[in-house]
């Protein structure tokens, strides 16, 4: 039986191409896939299509590639904090969408739970409404479709040989929902554990939606605003 | 400012923080108030600021802060920490804001042709709340004052807002005017900087 | 501050009235909230529309209702193993509508999470496509709507005062959706814990869904279809 | 007829089986193809049955049987549950049913007029899966075969059925005819009660 597991992050991007869609796990720097990242950046991909809800932040994360001119196109929720993609973009260099990051994350769980579209009340009323379909419920709500892509990079602070994964406090974020999203998922933990080490019931996203994972290693995990209860 | 927020919110309560100003109100709310703190990266229960000792570079708020979570927290993914909100489960969410108008709509996403900073999760967060508090100082650094009859800056929600705070007082917006609910102490209307016919009196 | 905690099933149940919609968590009689039914059977409501997979089976759970005619409106997936609803669907004494239960776990997911409406394969080009509206994605799809109550009963293995759940092996199922959806959640669990004794992440249901709580007693917990490896 | 369907598995695949016969599947599925058994009440990773001594009034299937779950199984609700199947996750669903036609269209839930058990999951299931089998004695126990031309008892699913396993042949819906896989040993087309033109020779 092929295995999911691979060595590191340079053994499972191998079929990673120029011009692909990438989803991202992460908010800001909280629980992005650093090992991915920096492969691709050593791969030399280029043209990409970065789905994720900063595109990197603090110069770090995504922005790697976006200082490597990687990225030619971002769908996103938040430009704030990340100065080089709001230097591409002023530039005209980077062609950015943004999307309500509600109807961001649900767009994503649409995609990988085989929705074919839902309507919401964000964004009615609202320049983000141009184009799209509207239909008043109790509220005047937006049509809004599945968001896939071709791979998805996250991080996990546990998984199996399988791929169940548990997250970390606040590090979940949008990971499981583009780890159902993609049509390739690659996973990197903090720790790679045994089948049955995680209990069923704690799982936070079942195997069946990782295609591939590694033990990553030498994480940053970044603090971008570290606040602390003295200096209150 | 701060306080006037704070008077607004039931014993027991849900209460999402905006980004900027908003954040202030977490730090001032008296812990016996048993306010569950919501912020939309994925917590419900945050407490006060992590020690140098317990900080976690996993655990932060939607404003990147480090944070603390109190007994009874939770985590969960974006999907089910915006549904949370959509939903009307989260009873008051305070957002900042660059303008506000009187038919309750808010622009704080962006100023076309000078600053994207995105919406992130605003334009989720006005719509749900049980109430929606929009926090902001009361005149811009170039003296024009934020409450106006339509806001000219794309808005980030209709007719969304129920309560504005600012530091001259609170105010409804009621349509065509705001209704002045209180002002702060010493503050006269005629300081409010807002012509006649947008303001019905205390 | 008012606590959620209550006493028992007849202490929560205090304002439940005749003809309200309510939500019943489980799967056949798997994760059912017996003190709660129990409690609807004592007070005699009437008129009640069940909103559950299976209103009960094999003579139990929401059967235990079926039999004293409490129940004149169910909305359900699944008929079969419940000869009381079979009878009394036949002698048209109950109005049953029957919902695909993908659809059904979709709709009370909409209802909890604010989503208006959404689009699903699953139905078309069969007798349930019939008054709904249809659109054509990839593939043929059915606009869905929320499905909310007045009231959801749900029993979880373990909970604490601010209502964070915990749910065992399959009782799970539809109990997190319903609590999302209900207006009034009420809550039984095996083991009323301590705030904090659930770790934050593996909360299956945060407390904000849940307005009270209590903790249950004398559990059946009948198994309807015990097979065992030796009779294999 | 088991065997059939567990040829059609590729190893380390993920499979719901419906209730009734494709419950059957499970008890011969041999442990080193790795297969990864859903069911849509909540769980992936179902092992064989339990002890009495292990035996947990909350692990049950979607047919209430109690069940076990191997190493590395996971539970869920039941919006996941089948968000995994109509997002195409799992790879291989097999229904039980009382009619299917070479349009691929299933009939499994209501008799009118005589019985309605409801579709449960079934309408779903139809929906996502990468292959979709039907599993059904080739004959109702009047004597009709249960391949046709076009179903005459109310659908499940329209054009969604992949594969027919009966217990005389495997067969593939081509629209207006069934394409013939394979027969069971010792049995001919002729035995197969089906009309010149429904079918296609092997």
């Amino acid at each position: 039986m092929t295995s999911k597991v691979f060595k590191d992050a340079k053994a499972a991007l191998f079929d990673m191409r120029d011009g692909v869609s990438v989803m991202s796990g992460g908010f800001g720097l909280c629980g992005i896939p650093e090992n991915s990242i920096l492969e691709i950046r050593r791969l030399g991909i280029k043209n990409l299509h970065a789905i994720s809800n900063n595109i990197g932040n603090s110069g770090r994360g995504l922005a790697w590639l976006l200082k490597e001119k990687q990225i030619s196109q971002a769908t996103c929720s938040y430009v704030g904090g990340n100065p080089d993609l709001e230097e591409q973009m002023l530039a005209n260099e980077i062609e950015v969408t943004l999307v309500p990051q509600g109807t961001f994350s649900e767009r994503i769980r649409a995609a990988g739970m085989g929705i074919r579209g839902f309507y919401t009340p964000a964004g009615s009323g609202t320049e983000i409404a141009e184009g799209k379909e509207s239909r008043t419920f109790d509220v005047p709500c937006l049509l809004e479709l599945p968001l896939t892509a071709d791979f998805a990079i996250i991080k996990a602070q546990k998984g199996d040989p399988y791929g169940n994964l548990w997250f970390k406090e606040t590090a979940r974020n949008f990971s499981p929902l583009m780890a159902m999203a993609a049509k390739v998922t690659i996973v990197e933990v903090e720790e790679l554990v045994e089948l049955g080490e995680i209990l069923p019931e704690n799982v936070h996203l079942p195997g069946v939606f990782v295609q591939r994972i590694y033990q990553g290693n030498d994480y940053e995990n970044t603090i971008e605003i570290p606040i602390f209860e003295d200096e209150k | 400012m701060v306080d006037q927020v704070i008077d607004m919110l039931s014993d027991g309560s849900s209460l999402n923080l905006g980004i900027g100003i908003p954040t202030l109100v977490a730090q001032r709310i008296p812990p016996e108030k048993g306010i569950w703190i919501h912020s939309e990266n994925g917590v419900l229960g945050v407490a006060g600021r992590p020690t140098p000792q317990s900080v976690s570079a996993t655990l932060i708020n939607a404003g990147k802060e480090t944070i603390s979570v109190k007994k009874g927290a939770s985590f969960f993914d974006s999907a089910m920490s915006f549904g949370m909100i959509r939903g009307g489960h989260i009873d008051v969410c305070v957002l900042g804001g660059m303008q506000v108008d009187a038919e309750g709509s808010l622009a704080n996403w962006m100023i076309p042709g000078k600053k994207v900073t995105g919406m992130g999760g605003a334009m989720d967060l006005v719509h749900g709340a049980k109430l929606v508090i929009v926090m902001l100082t009361h005149f811009s650094k170039r003296g024009e004052v934020k409450l106006m009859h339509r806001c000219t800056l794309p808005l980030t929600g209709k007719g969304v807002v129920h309560k504005v705070v600012t530091d001259l007082g609170v105010f409804t917006p009621k349509g065509e005017s705001f209704q002045v609910e209180k002002l702060a102490p010493g503050v006269t209307e005629s300081q409010l900087g807002m012509p006649d016919g947008l303001l019905v009196s205390l």
